[in-house]
């Protein structure tokens, strides 16, 4: 398992490293740079500032400067507001992750109760009815879906404020969040299931006498959890990193709307340490996601 | 050996009442009669097979006739809207402040006047007009024509590169299988929006001449950059998939049957496995489709999605969020509009994954 | 309620499946009885009913799949009467099944011991360590070496043989008076198929449950059972003892079977295959469903089925044949 | 069947709209304001954005200040400055006050601060700012405290807008000890203001900082007018979406929103007390790239006058009622109405004008044949006032992702699409329209420009041929169709040091004359400034610059 | 070996499959040095449990896998030889040497036609000149194997299991080989119809002389079909006879209780017989016991067993077996 581990690690390391390549020389070969206003700033400043993030080196050796310090555990200093980036970084993931576990959380929960669900009723009444509407919510822009959401909850029915500093609501970006994943969650759990209880076991369970509802929840949903794990693990790290249409409709200081930001702004720091961030997110998660697939299913071998 | 050990059967005649019986019901049956009774079923192709199990379920089949009507309208309206998409609505020449933000089915009072006058029936503004005076009716015509054609070319060129990568991927294995799939792995994890835009300006530079007057220039180095990163970045999951099939496939014995005969690789994929991949690779080309879609509607929230003034379904829906609260049917028809694409198309893909997908016995 | 003879009795048992295409008629009026003790073999070409016979015992048949009429009684009590949560009772305690393939029929992602427990603790009121205790003697009795370690194993860490023996642990964890086994050995190997029917002939001594063994393979039923059904499109065409149906095959299908088995009989002989091809049981014949491959298929074959004959003390069959004979005989008289 | 039915949402402005009250919050001491996203920098002298400059402003406080009648007046000065007879020297007394910590603000601070604008280190975006304060031959401003509460300031030239700069944010001191606590190795000058707490001496000091969602303000008990400020708190939402915030703002949870109101909504604002509406001094503007290949071949003169013909075209009436119908005006000159003229008047005379804003567009169709005829086109008239042009032309128009500047640019489409003009419309992301734009790879851009201070110098000379905001790329690479321009950059030149500030305004005349003449800078309309503020609070007043000053606001309870 | 003329010779032929085994990667030894010849017209009866290398015997000799090491004749022509390097391109014998396989559901291409699947090898090898005489052969083709020519358009999944067994007959007679390799393709069917595909191989064998390699695991109809049985064990072929000669006087230990615990469908003998029950189960091919691999199931194996793999001797009346004790 260790050794699993360190050698999946080792391949996840060359992976960042080639991510961390591409994407400097992509983002410095964009034009535009991070120090463009609308009106045109003094050469000597833009001068100054480029020696302070040295960007008036040549491009192999920023990204050899660069890598040097991430090395060091430096993340560099954003070019958009002079602060460190690692801090903010952090202050903003742990802003988008409590969004993003809580509408995981109800993804998966409400996911794989309606799949299961519409399984057992396949073909009826109650497994249209589910994968219409799961269907439904899915069929919306996410920012069509959060305005909508706003308009209604907040204007309409007046139940949430639209801003708070004291206490801002999460309920509604949590539902914007959530809505996809649950659907494509349900959707699977539905396959999944139906293949699960067409298997020889469940037939052997029921011949021993086992309950309708255990055979259901116990033997089936076992086995009809392990595809359902392979699209969790990369959606959670996903839906973690925060969505920037849902941060910027409901004002939420997270990682999604600051990654798309730093892009527009050549924030070439921030785009970085963020990339290079969401992609460790991303190793982590598939890892865990096949140390669970593991847990879950024992005929998996990890090597 | 079977005869000398033969044991004599102790026949209890009077179990049946022989006398219900004549001669002739003892006589051999011809081979046709025997024929007669043994019917082969008819013949039913894979196709037939699906078709009937998705024509008993009801939401692929709505779908269907959601889809239709939808492209039957955009393909129809423009012929008899006598407005057109750009176009800021005139009477006489003229521009008319009332001519703006109209309500369903309203005319101006510029309208008004001249209809009064000459008594000539004006086409109506079936959703009224927009902020700058534009029928919103042809514009949503428009906007779903663009959205749809983005998805399905956007869709076209994700399955294809997909299909090509995947099956290489899956048929040969072994390492280049492992090579292959770490770059997909890596493409999964670089910022997509960074790429978007990277290739809408180099894309602009390279293609500004060649497009000049070509369909693809009004819609706009942006949407044609998207199109080009959807093949570039979004094949990926396309690519595992059908990797996933082939290597299912792949072991199956007609394959090794195929070698076996001496067929060559190349032929082995073409004429046996990609064949066989064929319904999933419809399926998520269906749901490929709603996905570029959104997409495209997503770069239109950041602002870099199809050029004005032509609309599509996601930016005609961002610039109504706008007046969100004083015009919400400007909202609400595209958001409408898209919810049923969208739908029909999952709920249709659904449906022929159910229909067609079986394994086969 | 009066005691039967029998621990089992069925009676003109209908078992259909509603599919997309319509109605599969898989079990068309079958009956028998099973005694204590006994071994009754079930034998006929695939789809003629054999396993769905067993699993409308059972009442474990897939969703689209009912029983349309007929009987099952259990020591006299009709169990097709029973609620689900009878039948939850009556399953695994009164009455278990094996199946054919040891492989897909164990959960691959619960331990061994665990399903056994589960077994265990559904019809007893042990704890589960008691369960556990009674698991690994299970184990034991049917021939697994080192049961304690086994037992915290996953099932595909057994070979195909032991997961029968697993299967067949599982199935005896609370003593049945029945044991039905779907083809218990075809997905095995020769040797293994051996060990398993060696055990299982042992145990039943041991237990003394009833037995029924369905199978294809005559060479197993023919080694196992004392009395023999022969099925053919979810009908009954002949029954007997084994020697009643190998030595005296008084169905033409059954006569047939044997004529195109490789035996020591035949084995420098050309075989005599049944021609044409298994029917269609959506399409079934109005007459004999066997006789669009009777090479002796009279024209009232194709009108009228057959009904069940004696032709010996313990032999029945049906087959026109029979009767024609009885009208030929008649005449002659 | 519909047919005759009045149109129910056409009603515009006419008195029957009645204003919906929207819900108020009832919080009296706090206020919820939203200017925008998240400023870059808190740091006065570092900011450069028109919100940031706003929480500068309610934060620090200068020598000077605008007040509610956007008059400049003395704040940490006491009184009026003794000024030099040449008007190049002023000195200034000081009030005594204290920064947020309790110490005592003096002369130095200012020395400190100014300099350390200027600093090539701190590389502040609006250092040339200080321009006009001569400076000493290691760089440093000629700006000397001869005493605690004395201030002495040296000037290149005469300048009329003075007082101007000194209210402006960059100008506002800063508190040395921890500016340089926070950033010892010179790499990080903002560091000291980006976290709650950080000293200040304006009215309110920031005591909570949620990043992208909001801050949180509180009153700064040793600002020097404390007792004037009834708040204990200032809110700042930040968010950047028009919708959620015009929601919020409905929903009640906003009590002021500055700018970011979607124009579709507003004609539903019209005639409502919440909505105000501001002029300021700024331009819209459509550019001209003078170098562009489609002016290849002609004669600057015939350049300039194709370009009229495109300026004629532009229905500008159309524009302001539609795409932002916030009541602003059609422009017809660059130096935006209302600004000073530095001489005590206005600079642009009301009837005074290039042409006639209000009627361009359709009716000027003919006039832009004729003159596009001089300049080798010829046209068919198709009969519904609409022509087609040979040889065919077909024209990109530059500009980024927005409602607004797409619609100006569709309209702009349509108009020159009357003479058979083909207007291509490219939609770049921000960082790189700025750069195209910069670099003169475009044919025409959307373009604008607000005034930094209130004197139309602040506008000419960006003109000057080696001006970075010279996008028109006047006097840059001339090509043959490009207009002469070093008579330009002379007269800039003459502006910047005549002392005669009525001959200066002329100068600065001439200069817009010469400007208009090549029409490479077509102007479309003058920006205005609106905001919504509920009807429970007033005091809250906001200047032509676009600053906004919220220290003296009252809430009530309804 | 013999101055008879051999259609098929295989000396030494051994099919290491690496697998991954933690991260080491191990051979798996799937056939490990067997040697056999067969004649032309003559079936060769393959038998053995599952797993000890039936299959991957016929597929390396059809250099489907790429053989580790041996040598390989066929038909006087050395297709591989590893110690002298010849390693020739197999596409030309693909049309003398052809396959039929074990499962009839997945070795037929659910979405061809019948035509389709057996007019494959005609096109693959070009061995038509017109459209005309390509239908004509699959016609005369189908109906060697007992289809109706009204057959010709339907799917494959229309068909019952014996049907598909004999499209894929058909296929691989398309070629007009002189030798094929049945794995297992009786083994799924039914047994009412497992008497029609023994009948038909036999048929085709007497009217067309082809060889056979016929790979099964029911002893009964390797017997009835073979001339002469080899028994594999593990990868090694244990004993190797003319089928009577097999089936009456077993050698090996292995294949005396193979034989013996064949079900044999006649009660009398059935209640006569004693089976000789093996214990244990195959070892794992991946933890091969040293020496003779049924030294761990058999009664009789001694320290030598464990030490050295019996070599294939002749017993006389070309029966050969690799056993120490017997
Ligand atoms: N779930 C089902 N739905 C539809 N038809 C079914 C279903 N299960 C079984 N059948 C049909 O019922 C018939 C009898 O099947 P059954 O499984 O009893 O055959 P069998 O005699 O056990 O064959 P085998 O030897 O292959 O196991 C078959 O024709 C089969 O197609
Ligand atoms: N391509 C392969 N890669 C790795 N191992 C293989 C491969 N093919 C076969 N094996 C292994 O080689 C051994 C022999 O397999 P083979 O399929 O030849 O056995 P078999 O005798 O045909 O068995 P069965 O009767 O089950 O068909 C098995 O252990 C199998 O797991
Ligand atoms: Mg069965
Ligand atoms: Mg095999």
């Amino acid at each position: 398992m260790a050794k699993y581990i360190s050698k999946r690690i080792l391949l996840a390391i060359v992976s960042l490293w080639i991510i961390t390549l591409i994407t400097f020389f992509a983002m410095n070969a964009i034009p535009g740079g991070p120090f463009n206003k609308e009106k045109a700033t003094d050469p000597a400043v833009i001068q100054q500032l480029e020696a302070r993030y040295n960007l008036d080196k040549p491009l192999g050796e920023q990204y050899r400067l660069y890598m040097k310090n991430l090395l060091h555990g430096d993340w560099g200093i954003s070019t958009k507001s002079g602060r460190p980036i690692w801090n903010d970084m952090i202050e903003k993931f742990s802003v988008s992750a409590g969004l993003g576990l809580r509408a995981a959380a109800i993804a998966i929960i409400f996911g794989i109760i309606l799949g299961a669900i519409a399984a057992l009723n396949r073909n009826k009444l109650p497994d249209r009815l589910i994968i219409f509407f799961t269907t439904l919510g899915t069929a919306m822009p996410s920012f069509v879906l959060a305005t909508l959401l706003l308009l209604v909850f907040c204007l309409k029915l007046g139940l949430f404020p639209v801003f708070s500093s004291e206490n801002p609501n999460y309920t509604l970006p949590v539902i914007a969040l959530a809505v996809y994943p649950m659907a494509y969650i349900t959707r699977l759990t539905k396959t999944s299931m139906l293949d699960a209880l067409n298997q020889d076991y469940i037939r052997t369970a029921r011949a021993k006498g086992v309950s309708r509802t255990k055979v259901i929840f116990v033997h089936a949903l076992r086995n009809a959890l392990i595809p359902v794990i392979t699209y969790v693990g990369p959606m959670v790290a996903y839906i973690l990193t925060g969505s920037m249409v849902v941060e910027n409709i409901f004002t939420i200081g997270g990682l999604g709307s600051t990654f798309v930001t730093s892009i527009s702004t050549r924030d070439y720091p921030t785009i970085m340490a963020v990339t290079i961030f969401l992609a460790m997110l991303m190793v982590v998660a598939n890892l865990l996601t096949d140390i669970v697939y593991k847990l879950v299913d024992p005929r998996i071998k990890l090597d | 050996m079977l005869d000398n050990r033969e044991m004599k059967r102790s026949f209890l005649s009077a179990q049946v009442d022989v006398s219900k019986f004549n001669a002739s019901n003892f006589e051999k049956a011809t081979d046709d009669e025997k024929r007669q009774q043994d019917v082969m079923g008819e013949s039913t192709t894979f196709f037939k097979d699906g078709m009937r199990r998705l024509r008993k379920n009801p939401l692929a089949m709505g779908s269907i006739v959601v889809l239709v009507a939808i492209i039957l309208a955009i393909l129809i309206a423009p012929h008899f809207v006598p407005y057109s998409y750009d176009e800021v609505i005139t009477v006489n020449g003229q521009r008319d402040k009332t001519m703006t933000n109209l309500d369903f089915m309203c005319y101006s009072d510029k309208e008004l006047a001249y209809m009064e006058e000459t008594g000539e029936d004006l086409f109506p503004h079936i959703f009224g007009t927009d902020g700058l005076g534009r029928d919103y009716f042809i514009r949503v015509i428009y906007g779903t024509r663009v959205s749809l054609a983005v998805g399905v070319v956007a869709a076209l060129m994700v399955v294809l590169i997909g299909i090509i990568y995947g099956s290489v991927a899956g048929y040969f294995g072994g390492k280049i299988d492992l090579v292959m799939m770490r770059i997909v792995d890596i493409i999964y994890s670089l910022p997509d929006m960074l790429i978007i835009i990277l290739l809408s300006v180099v894309l602009k530079e390279v293609l500004a001449g060649k497009l000049a007057g070509t369909v693809f220039s009004r819609l706009g180095t942006n949407m044609i950059s998207m199109f080009i990163v959807f093949g570039l970045l979004y094949w990926v999951s396309m690519a595992r998939l059908i990797r996933g099939q082939i290597l299912t496939i792949k072991n199956n014995e007609y394959v090794l049957a195929a070698k076996c005969i001496g067929t060559p690789n190349r032929k082995i994929l073409t004429k046996h496995i990609l064949p066989n991949c064929l319904s999933v690779i419809i399926i998520t080309t269906a749901l490929q489709i709603p996905s570029a879609i959104f997409t495209e509607s997503y770069l239109s929230f950041l602002g870099l999605g199809v050029s004005i003034p032509l609309s599509s379904l996601g930016s005609l829906a961002n610039d109504a969020r706008a007046g969100m609260q004083s015009y919400p049917a400007r909202l609400v028809i595209p958001a409408v509009i898209i919810c049923l694409i969208v739908l029909a198309l999952n709920l249709l893909g659904d449906g022929l994954r159910d229909a067609f997908d079986t394994k086969l016995d | 309620m009066a005691d039967s003879k029998y621990v089992l009795e069925v009676n003109d048992l209908h078992t259909s499946f509603f599919t997309d295409s319509g109605e599969v008629k898989a079990v068309n009026g079958i009956n028998f009885k099973l005694e204590p003790g006994k071994t009754l073999g079930i034998v006929g070409e695939s789809g003629s009913g054999k396993s769905v016979t067993a699993y409308s015992i059972m009442q474990i048949l897939a969703q689209t799949g009912r029983i349309t009429s007929g009987e099952v009684l259990y020591k006299g009590e009709d169990i097709t009467k029973y609620s689900e949560k009878e039948m939850q009772k009556f399953r695994g305690s009164k009455c278990s099944i094996i199946f054919q393939d040891p492989m897909t029929s164990l959960n691959p992602v619960f331990t061994v011991g665990y399903q056994l427990e589960e077994a265990i603790m559904l019809h007893t009121n042990k704890n589960r360590a008691q369960a556990r205790e009674r698991a690994i003697e299970l184990l034991k009795l049917v021939g697994v070496n080192d049961p304690e370690k086994r037992i915290h194993q996953y099932p595909h860490e057994h070979s195909g043989g032991m997961r029968q023996r697993d299967m067949i642990a599982m199935a005896l964890a609370c003593e049945p008076d029945i044991l039905i086994a779907d083809e218990p050995t075809t997905a095995l190997d020769v040797t293994i198929q051996a060990q398993i029917l060696e055990l299982m002939q042992k145990l039943q001594k041991e237990l003394g449950m009833a037995i029924i063994m369905v199978t294809h393979d005559l060479g197993v039923i023919a080694s196992m059972c004392d009395e023999i059904m022969v099925m053919y499109g979810g009908r009954v065409c002949e029954r007997g003892t084994a020697d009643d149906i190998f030595y005296a095959p008084a169905h033409e299908y059954t006569k047939g079977l044997l004529r195109s088995i490789p035996r020591k009989e035949n084995m420098n002989k050309k075989l005599v295959p049944i021609g044409g091809t298994p029917i269609n049981l959506l399409n079934m014949p109005a007459g004999c469903a066997f006789c669009p491959r009777c090479d002796e298929a009279m024209k009232i074959c194709l009108t009228e089925a057959p009904e069940e004959i004696r032709v010996g003390d313990t032999h029945l069959a049906s087959c026109w044949m029979n009767v024609k004979e009885a009208f030929e005989n008649s005449k002659e008289a | 069947g519909n047919k005759g039915q009045k149109p129910s949402s056409s009603n515009n402005g006419d008195g029957n709209t009645t204003a919906e009250a929207t819900k108020i919050n009832t919080d009296t001491t706090t206020l919820k304001v939203l200017l925008g996203s998240e400023p870059d920098y808190l740091d006065p002298t570092l900011n450069s954005s028109t919100d940031g400059a706003a929480l500068a402003l309610n934060t620090f406080v200068g020598l000077y200040t605008l007040d509610e009648n956007n008059n400049c007046v003395p704040a940490l000065a006491d009184g009026e400055p003794e000024v030099s007879e040449d008007g190049l020297h002023y000195t200034f007394k000081l009030i005594e006050s204290k920064w947020s910590n309790g110490e005592e603000l003096t002369a130095n601070d200012f020395v400190y601060s100014w300099n350390r604008a200027v600093a090539p280190e701190t590389a502040a975006d609006y250092s040339y700012m200080f321009a006009p304060i001569a400076t000493n031959e290691d760089g440093t401003l000629k700006v000397e405290a001869t005493d605690d509460y004395t201030l002495e300031v040296e000037l290149n030239a005469p300048c009329a807008y003075f007082y101007d700069l000194l209210a402006f944010p960059t100008f506002l001191p800063v508190y040395q000890p921890d500016v340089e606590a926070a950033n010892p190795d010179g790499t990080a000058p903002g560091a000291w203001a980006q976290n709650p707490g950080f000293v200040c001496n304006g009215a309110f000091t920031l005591s909570e900082w949620k990043h992208n969602e909001s801050m949180v303000y509180t009153k700064n008990p040793n600002f020097y007018r404390a007792d004037d400020v009834s708040l204990e708190k200032l809110e700042f939402m930040l968010s950047d979406d028009d919708t959620a915030i015009y929601a919020a703002y409905n929903n009640g949870d906003l009590d002021f929103v500055d700018q970011k109101i979607p124009s579709d909504e507003i004609e539903s604002l019209k005639g409502n007390p919440e909505f105000h509406v501001l002029d300021s001094l700024g331009t819209y503007y459509v550019g001209f790239n003078v170098n562009s290949d489609i002016f290849d071949g002609l004669t600057p003169e015939q350049a300039a006058k194709m370009r009229q013909a495109l300026s004629l075209l532009i229905d500008r009436q159309w524009i302001v009622d539609t795409v932002e119908p916030t009541e602003k005006t059609p422009a017809d000159t660059f130096i935006p109405d209302g600004m000073a003229d530095g001489n005590g008047g206005v600079f642009e005379a009301a009837d005074a004008g290039y042409y006639d804003a209000t009627t361009t567009g359709a009716g000027n169709v003919e006039e832009a044949v004729k003159l596009l005829e001089d300049c080798g086109y010829s046209f068919t008239d198709k009969g519904d006032g609409t022509y087609d042009i040979s040889p065919a032309l077909e024209v990109t128009y530059l500009t980024n992702p927005s409602t607004t500047h797409e619609g100006v640019a569709a309209l702009i489409q349509q108009d020159w699409g009357k003479v058979g003009i083909q207007v291509k419309v490219e939609t770049e992301d921000w960082n790189v329209f700025l750069e195209d734009r910069k670099a003169g790879k475009f044919d025409i851009a959307r373009e604008g420009w607000i005034a930094d201070f209130n004197d139309p110098i602040n506008m000419l000379e960006m003109w000057v041929s080696y001006g970075g905001n010279n996008d028109m790329q006047l006097g840059k690479n001339p090509t043959p169709q490009a207009p002469d321009w070093t008579e330009y950059d002379e007269l800039i030149q003459e502006i910047y040091v005549e002392t005669d500030y009525a001959k200066r305004a002329e100068l600065m005349h001439k200069a817009e004359d010469m400007l208009m003449s090549t029409y490479a800078v077509v102007p479309v309309y003058y920006y205005n400034h609106i905001y919504l503020q509920k009807s429970n609070v007033e005091g809250v007043y906001a200047t032509t610059n676009m600053n906004i000053y919220f220290m003296y606001a009252k809430k009530t309870a309804n | 070996m013999s101055e008879e003329k051999y259609l098929l010779e295989v000396e030494h032929l051994k099919q290491y499959f690496p697998v991954k085994e933690g991260f080491r990667k191990v051979p798996l030894k799937a056939v490990d040095d067997i040697s056999f010849a067969i004649k032309p017209g003559e079936t060769l009866g393959l038998v053995g449990e599952s797993g000890c290398g039936k299959t991957t015997v016929g597929r390396t000799l059809l250099r489907l896998y790429q053989p580790t090491a041996g040598r390989i004749v066929f038909d006087g022509e050395v297709l591989f030889d590893s110690e002298k390097k010849i390693d020739v391109d197999m596409h030309p014998y693909r049309k003398q040497m052809q396959m039929v396989f074990q499962d009839p559901y997945s070795s037929l291409d659910p979405r061809m036609t019948v035509e389709d699947i057996i007019g494959e090898p005609l096109d693959v090898h070009k061995l038509y000149s017109s459209k005309g005489e390509r239908r004509d052969k699959i016609l005369s083709l189908m109906e060697t194997v007992g289809l109706n020519a009204e057959h010709a358009m339907r799917y494959a999944h229309e068909f019952s299991g014996g049907q598909r067994q004999r499209i894929g007959i058909a296929r691989a007679l398309a070629v007009d080989p002189k030798f094929i390799v049945c794995d297992e393709p009786v083994s799924a069917l039914d047994v009412s119809i497992q008497a029609q595909v023994v009948n038909m191989f036999e048929e085709i064998q007497e009217k067309l002389g082809v060889a056979y390699l016929f790979i099964a695991h029911d002893l009964l109809v390797v017997h009835h079909i073979s001339d002469r049985i080899a028994v594999m064990y593990l990868g090694h072929i244990m004993e190797i006879a003319d089928a009577d000669d097999l089936n009456n006087n077993p050698v090996h230990p292995y294949t005396l209780s193979l034989l013996s615990a064949v079900p044999i469908p006649d009660p009398e003998t059935a209640r006569n017989s004693k089976r000789i029950i093996l214990e244990g189960d195959v070892p794992s091919p991946l933890k091969m016991p040293s020496g003779c691999p049924f030294r761990t199931r058999c009664k009789y194996a001694t320290e030598q067993c464990a030490c050295e793999m019996p070599p294939l001797t002749d017993r006389g009346d070309r029966h050969f077996v690799a056993c120490w004790n017997k």
